[in-house]
C-alpha cells in the first residue's frame, strides 16, 4: 500500500481569510514570531500497490483537475508519501528537545 | 436572573439569545469577548454564529478570549453555561464538553426544522422537559456531526450524559452524520449543555416552527432561583 | 491602526506617471484602448483635463467610465423612471434612485432601505466567490445607507439543468450565496432558482439585500466640510479583480511586468460581519458625516463620488492605503475592488472616537486624506501629484450614448408561433400525468436542495421565508411592523415581449407581497441583458424599461434604484431579457402574514381572477413541447391593484387563512403547492369556473392568466369575504375544500393525485442531479 | 525570511466527509487507482529570519494548541520549508513527463 501527499495553497496574490485569522490569533497566544500564515489543503490518496510513475502522473492530473481550483489555487506539491515521512523524520532529529 | 450572553466577533444569535432569555422573564446581560469578566451572571449562554468566522475551525480560536478564560473555572465550578451551535463547538474546543464538531457528512450547509429526543431531562437547561419528551428545534450549520472516540461515546451513553438525540426513523441517517444520533451532551455535573439546534429560534409564536425552545429558558431560570 | 502606515512600499520610490510629466510629454501613447474606452472618450478625457491623463487618471476614467458604473448605455432610458413618478409615489421615497440605495418610509418613523445588484460574470468564472462577493457587495450597498441589513434574497439563473456546466456552476454559487449571506448572519428569505438554456454560458446571480434603519439615522455618501477626514476602514486593499488594469501598472514598471494580479476577488465574510457592526456603532455615536462603500471600480469610485456628491474638494494620500500587497502600483490600489472597504468623512473632532469604536471591533481605520476648500480631487503618491481632476467629471459626466434600436425581425414569426396547434391532454389521467411532469420539472420542482442551505431564522425577526410566495421580516420588535419582498421574472415572456414581459415581473412580484397580506410599496430591479451594441437587444431593453416605468405609474409603487447588467450573451446569442423585479411592501404586524399552504378541514378555497386561454411562453409548453412562441398573458394592472386590495383587507380582517399566488404551472400547480405545504388534502371542481370562462378543464389548470389567486376561507368568514369580492368587482369563484380525508388532490371529475404522488415528483429533481 | 510547514489530517478513526466525497469523485473522472482519500491542513508560517531550532519549536507549539484539535485531529509533520522544497524538485527530476 502506498501513499501520495498532495498538497494544494491559494496563490499567493489571493485572499486567505483563513490564514489572516490564525494570524491574528497567533500574538493573543504568546507566538509573536510569526508575520505570516497561509492556510491551504492536503490531501493523502491511498493505492493499492506501489506508487509508481503512473500513479504520481494520475495524481498529478487529479490534483490539477479536481483537487485544486486554479483560478485561485496552486498545486504546491505531488509526491510519495516516503518524502514527507523522510524529511519528518530528518527534522526531528534536528530537533531533539521535542 | 442575569443571564449572561458572549459576542465573540462573528457572533450571530446574540441577539436571539438574549431575546429568549427575556421571553421567560429574565434578564439578559451582554458579555463581551475582549472583556475577563463575567459580570455578577447567574448562567451563560454561548450562542451559535461563526466566531472569527469559524476560520480554522468552528471554536478554536473564540476559545482564547479574554471572557473564556474567566469561563471555564466559572463552568467547572457550576455555573451553569449552555452552548448553541458554535457555542456548542466553543465548549468543545475548551474541553469543557468531550467530542468534538466536524463538518456535515453531506458537505453543505444545512437549515432544517428537526425533530429531537430529549434523552436527559435533569441537566440545569432541560429540567422542564419531560423525559423521553420529543421537540421540533431548528437546525442550521455546516459543520454539525458530532465525534468522538468510542470509549468517549460508550462513556456518555453510559453516564446518561447524551442529552439530545435526532429522531431518525430505523436505519436512517440524522441531518448531520453526528455518531450515535447525538445533538447534545452535558458534562458530569449537568450545568454545562452544548447541542447543536437552536431553540433560541423557537421561543415566539409565528417566528420560528414551534415553542418547544422555551423550556430551555424557564429550567435555568428555575434552577437559579431555587439555587 | 494609525493615521499613517509603514505597509505601502518604503525607501526606494519607483517612477510614476505625475500631472506634472502628463503636461511635459502630451503625445506619450497610452493604452486607452485596451481599457476598453473609445478613441472619443479617450479625447473627451484630454478635452476636460486639457492635457493627456496621468495613468492613474486614465486608470479611474476608463474604469468609472465603463458600462458597469457609468451606465452609459442606460441612462437615456431612465429618464422613463423619472417621467412616470407621481408625486403619490413620490411621497413614499425617502430617497429615490441615484444613491447607493434607495429608502422608503413604512411608517412609524422606521425607513427601510433594498436593493438587487448583479455578479453574472464573476459567478461564472469562479463561481463560490463571485456568488459569495456579490451577497457581500450589495449589503455593503445597504450598509453605506445608515441601516443595518435585515434579510437577502438571491435571484438565480442556470443553463440546463443536464449540462455539466450547470454542475459546476450551481453548488459553487449556492455554496457561495449561503457562505456568505450565514456568516453575516442575515436570513435569507427568499428568491429564485430557473433554468433555461439561453443562461449556458451566461448565469444570471443577482443579490438583493433590505435593511432597515429609523428615519433620521439615513447617511449619504457625500465629502463636505473642509477638514474633515477622509477614512479608509475594513478590510486592506490587495489586488483584487484588477485583471486588465495590470496593463497600466506594466507601463510605469521600468522593468519586467507587473507581478501576477488575480481577476477574482476573494470575499471575507466574517471581516463584513465585523464591519457591519462596526458602522452600526459608528452610526449610534453619530461621527459619521458622509460614508459610501467600496465595490465595483473600489477607491476611484468612492473618492471620486464623495468628493463630486459633496461641497468641497478632496485630497487623498494614496501611499497611506494599507495594502495586503506591497509591490500594488498606485493605478491598480485606484481599481482594485478588494471587499470589506469602506470609507467614511468624518469632522476632525470625531476623529478619535470613531478611531476607538474601530479599535473596539478590531477593524483597522486610516486617515488617508481630507475634504477641502477647492473643487478638484488630488490624489498623491508619496508627495507627488498623480490625479488633478474634477471629480464630477469622473463620477457623473461620463458619456452617454444614444444606442441604436430596433425591434428584432425575428419576433413576428416568432409571435405567430402560438401554442395553439401543441399536443393538449384531453383525459383526466393526461391532466394529471402532465402535473407531475410539471412539478418534477427543473423550473417547479422543489428548490429545497438550495434554500435549505440558507439560514432563514437568524436574527429572530423571519415571519415567513421560502417556500412561501415573499420574505416576510419584522422590522419593529415592538409592534410587529416590517416588510414583505419578492422578486419575479419569467425570461420567456420577456423575450416574446419585452414590455409586457417586465411588466408581468412587475405583477408577479406585487402579486406575492399583496398575496402575504403586505401593502406594496416600492421596487428595485435588476435589468439582465445582451449586448447594447445589438439593436435588438436595446429595443427590448427601453421596452423593458418602458414597461416597469409605466407599470409602477399605474400600481402606484416608485422605482428606488437597481442595476443594469449587460452583455449577458455567448456570440451573437443573447439570454432572454431578465428584468428581475424586486417589490417591498409593508404591514403593520407581519405576525398576521397569510401563509402558502392550508391546514384546516373545512375551509373554503375560492380562486379570485378570471382564467383565460394564456398558455403561450408558458411553463407547460416549455416542459411538454419545449415550445416557446406566441404572446405572453395578458397584462391587467388594475385587476393586480384591485387584487391587491383584496388580499390586504382579507389580511387584516381574517378572512384568509391562506393564499397562494397563480404564476409558473397555473392552477394546477398552485394546488399542489397550497397542499404538499402542510400535507393537508383538498377536493377541487373545476366546472364553473370553466363554464364562466368559457375554457376546458386542461386550460383552467394549465393556464397562467394573471391577477389570480387561490385561497381558503373560513366557514364563518366565508359571507364577508365573498361580500367584499362582489362589492369591489372582484371576479372569484369557489372551486374547493380543503379535506384532510382526501389524501392529496382530488379534482373532481378529472383525476385525484396522492400527497406522495405530488411529492415523489416535486422533491426528487435537484437531489438526483447534485446528490442528497 | 524563512518558512514553517504544518501538516494536520483528521485521525484516521474519525469520518473526512471531504475526502470521503474526493474519494467518490475521483473514479467518475476517470482515477480509479486510488482506493481512499483523506483530506487535511497545511499551514505555512512565516518568520522574518531563519527558521531556527526556537522558531520550530514555537511552531510545534502553536501546531498542538491552536491548529489542530487533539480529540480529532494529529500534527504530522512541523518542519522548515526547505524540506518540501526538496523534496519537490526531487520529484520533478523523478517524473519529467510532467
Ligand atoms: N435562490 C433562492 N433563494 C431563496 N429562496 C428561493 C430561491 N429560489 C426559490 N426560492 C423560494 O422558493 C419559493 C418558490 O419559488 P418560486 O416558485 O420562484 O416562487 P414564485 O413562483 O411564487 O415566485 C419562494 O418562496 C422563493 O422565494
Ligand atoms: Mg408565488
Amino acid at each position: 500500500m502506498g501513499n501520495v501527499v498532495i498538497d494544494v495553497m491559494l496563490k499567493p496574490e489571493i485572499l486567505d481569510p483563513q490564514g489572516q485569522a490564525v494570524n491574528g490569533a497567533l500574538p493573543r497566544l504568546g507566538f509573536d514570531q510569526f508575520t505570516d500564515v497561509r492556510q491551504g489543503k492536503r490531501f493523502l490518496l491511498t493505492v493499492d500497490g506501489e506508487v509508481t510513475d503512473e500513479v504520481l502522473e494520475a495524481a498529478r492530473k487529479a490534483a490539477e483537475t479536481l483537487l485544486s481550483n486554479p483560478v485561485i489555487e496552486d498545486v504546491v506539491s505531488v509526491r510519495a508519501e516516503q518524502d514527507v515521512d523522510a524529511s519528518r523524520a530528518e527534522q526531528d532529529e534536528k530537533d531533539p528537545g521535542r | 436572573m442575569k443571564v449572561g450572553v458572549v459576542t465573540f466577533p462573528g457572533s450571530l444569535d446574540d441577539r436571539d439569545a438574549a431575546r429568549a432569555v427575556r421571553a421567560v422573564g429574565g434578564e439578559p446581560v451582554s458579555l463581551w469577548h475582549g472583556d475577563a469578566d463575567l459580570r455578577g451572571v447567574d448562567a451563560v449562554i454561548l450562542p451559535g454564529g461563526f466566531s472569527y468566522g469559524d476560520y480554522l475551525r468552528c471554536g478554536a480560536i473564540a476559545r482564547f478570549a479574554p471572557v473564556m478564560d474567566q469561563l471555564v473555572p466559572a463552568a467547572k465550578g457550576g455555573l451553569p453555561v449552555l452552548g448553541i451551535c458554535n457555542g456548542f463547538q466553543v465548549l468543545t474546543e475548551s474541553h469543557l464538553l468531550p467530542g468534538a464538531l466536524i463538518r456535515n457528512d453531506h458537505r453543505k450547509f444545512n437549515c432544517v426544522d428537526t425533530r429531537l429526543r430529549v434523552e436527559n431531562a435533569q441537566t440545569a437547561w432541560t429540567s422542564d422537559f419531560e423525559q423521553g419528551q420529543e421537540i421540533t428545534i431548528v437546525l442550521k450549520n455546516g459543520e454539525g456531526g458530532f465525534v468522538a472516540d468510542e470509549r468517549t461515546l460508550d462513556e456518555l451513553e453510559g453516564e446518561g450524559r447524551v442529552v439530545f438525540r435526532y429522531v431518525v426513523p430505523e436505519g436512517g441517517r440524522n441531518p448531520n452524520g453526528s455518531y450515535r444520533h447525538i445533538a447534545g451532551i452535558t458534562n458530569e455535573r449537568g450545568n454545562v449543555v452544548g447541542l447543536m439546534p437552536h431553540p433560541e429560534h423557537c421561543v415566539e409564536e409565528g417566528y420560528g416552527p414551534s415553542l418547544d425552545g422555551l423550556p430551555f429558558f424557564t429550567s435555568i431560570l428555575k434552577q437559579v432561583v431555587n439555587a | 491602526m494609525s493615521t499613517s502606515t509603514a505597509s505601502s512600499s518604503t525607501g526606494h520610490v519607483p517612477h510614476v506617471d505625475t500631472v506634472g510629466n502628463a503636461g511635459a510629454t502630451p503625445d506619450h501613447e497610452q493604452p486607452w484602448l485596451e481599457l476598453g474606452l473609445k478613441e472619443d472618450e479617450y479625447q473627451r478625457i484630454r478635452d476636460i483635463l486639457d492635457r493627456r491623463p496621468t495613468s492613474a487618471e486614465l486608470a479611474m476614467y476608463s474604469v468609472m467610465w465603463s458600462e458597469h458604473c457609468s451606465y452609459k448605455s442606460s441612462k437615456v432610458h431612465f429618464k422613463h423612471f423619472a417621467d412616470n413618478t407621481t408625486e403619490e409615489m413620490r411621497e413614499k421615497l425617502l430617497v429615490g434612485i441615484g444613491e447607493n440605495a434607495g429608502v422608503v418610509d413604512i411608517g412609524d418613523g422606521w425607513a427601510v432601505t433594498f436593493k438587487v445588484e448583479s455578479h453574472n460574470h464573476p459567478s461564472y468564472v469562479e463561481p463560490y466567490q463571485g456568488a459569495a462577493t456579490g451577497v457581500g457587495g450589495i449589503v455593503r450597498d445597504i450598509m453605506s445607507m445608515g441601516a443595518r441589513p435585515i434579510a437577502v434574497m438571491d435571484p438565480l439563473r442556470f443553463g440546463n439543468l443536464n449540462h455539466p456546466d450547470t454542475q459546476r456552476v450551481l453548488p459553487g454559487v449556492v455554496a457561495g450565496v449561503g457562505g456568505y449571506g450565514n456568516c453575516l448572519g442575515l436570513p435569507n428569505i427568499g428568491g429564485e432558482v430557473v433554468f433555461d438554456d439561453c443562461y449556458q454560458g451566461n448565469p444570471l446571480v443577482n443579490a438583493l439585500c433590505v435593511g432597515a434603519m429609523r428615519r433620521e439615522d439615513i447617511h449619504l455618501a457625500k465629502a463636505s466640510g473642509a477638514g474633515n477626514k477622509v477614512i479608509l476602514f475594513g478590510a486592506k486593499t490587495g489586488g483584487d479583480g484588477i485583471g486588465g488594469v495590470s496593463v497600466l501598472a506594466s507601463e510605469t514598471f521600468e522593468e519586467g511586468g507587473p507581478a501576477k494580479r488575480p481577476a477574482v476577488q476573494v470575499g471575507d465574510p466574517f471581516a463584513e460581519k465585523v464591519l457591519i457592526e462596526c458602522c452600526l456603532d459608528l452610526y449610534k455615536a453619530k461621527v459619521v458625516d458622509g460614508i459610501q462603500d467600496l465595490g465595483g471600480a473600489g477607491l476611484s469610485c468612492a473618492t471620486s463620488e464623495l468628493a463630486s456628491n459633496g461641497d468641497g474638494g478632496m485630497q487623498v494620500e494614496l501611499d497611506l492605503v494599507p495594502l495586503r500587497d506591497a509591490s500594488l502600483r498606485p493605478e491598480e490600489i485606484l481599481m482594485s475592488e478588494s471587499q470589506e472597504r469602506m470609507m467614511a468623512v468624518v469632522e476632525p473632532a470625531k476623529l478619535d472616537e470613531f478611531m476607538e469604536i474601530c479599535r473596539r471591533w478590531d477593524v483597522e481605520a486610516t486617515v488617508i486624506g481630507e475634504v477641502t476648500e477647492g473643487d478638484h480631487l488630488v490624489i498623491t503618491w508619496h508627495g507627488e501629484v498623480i490625479v488633478d481632476v474634477p471629480p464630477r467629471s469622473v463620477a457623473h459626466d461620463g458619456p452617454v450614448y444614444h444606442r441604436p434600436l430596433e425591434r428584432p425581425a425575428y419576433l413576428d414569426s416568432l409571435q405567430e408561433n402560438a401554442t395553439g396547434s401543441l399536443a393538449k391532454p384531453t383525459t383526466g389521467d393526461e391532466l394529471k400525468a402532465d402535473l407531475l411532469t410539471l412539478l418534477a420539472s427543473p423550473n417547479l420542482c422543489d428548490k429545497s436542495w438550495v434554500t435549505d442551505q440558507y439560514d432563514r431564522y437568524v436574527l429572530g425577526n423571519t415571519a415567513l421565508a421560502m417556500p412561501d410566495d415573499s420574505g416576510v421580516v419584522r422590522v419593529d420588535e415592538e409592534t410587529g411592523r416590517g416588510v414583505a419582498v419578492s422578486t419575479d421574472c419569467n425570461g420567456r415572456f420577456a423575450k416574446l415581449d419585452p414590455y409586457a414581459g417586465a411588466q408581468l415581473a412587475l405583477a408577479e412580484a406585487y402579486r406575492n407581497v399583496a398575496t402575504v397580506g403586505a401593502t406594496p410599496l416600492a421596487i428595485t430591479d435588476c435589468l439582465n441583458f445582451g449586448s447594447p451594441e445589438d439593436t435588438g437587444v436595446m429595443w427590448q431593453f427601453e421596452q423593458a424599461v418602458m414597461g416597469i416605468a409605466e407599470g409602477c405609474r399605474e400600481l402606484g409603487v416608485p422605482v428606488t434604484g437597481g442595476n443594469v447588467s449587460f452583455y449577458n450573451q455567448t456570440g451573437d446569442v443573447a439570454i432572454h431579457p431578465t428584468p428581475v423585479i424586486g417589490v417591498l411592501g409593508v404591514m403593520d404586524d407581519v405576525a398576521r402574514r397569510t401563509p402558502s399552504g392550508w391546514k384546516t378541514p373545512g375551509q373554503v378555497i375560492y380562486l379570485l381572477g378570471t382564467t383565460r386561454d394564456e398558455l403561450d411562453g408558458g411553463e407547460w409548453a416549455h416542459v411538454r413541447h419545449g415550445h416557446l412562441g406566441g404572446r405572453p398573458p395578458k397584462v391587467d394592472l388594475a385587476a393586480e391593484r384591485l387584487l391587491g386590495e383584496i388580499l390586504v383587507n382579507a389580511s387584516r380582517d381574517g378572512l384568509v387563512d391562506a393564499a397562494h399566488d397563480l404564476s409558473d404551472g397555473g392552477l394546477a400547480v398552485a394546488l399542489a403547492e397550497a397542499t404538499m405545504r402542510n400535507g393537508v388534502g383538498a377536493r377541487v371542481w373545476l366546472d364553473a369556473v370553466c363554464e364562466r370562462d368559457g375554457i376546458d378543464a386542461f386550460t383552467a389548470l394549465f393556464s397562467e392568466s394573471t391577477a389570480r389567486v387561490v385561497v381558503a376561507v373560513p366557514r364563518s368568514e366565508e359571507v364577508r369575504f365573498t361580500d367584499m369580492c362582489t362589492a369591489r368587482g372582484q371576479v372569484h369563484a369557489r372551486i374547493g375544500v380543503v379535506d384532510d380525508q382526501t389524501d392529496g388532490i382530488d379534482v373532481q371529475g378529472q383525476f385525484a393525485v396522492t400527497l406522495d404522488e405530488l411529492r415523489e415528483a416535486h422533491t426528487r429533481t435537484l437531489p438526483a442531479v447534485f446528490g442528497e
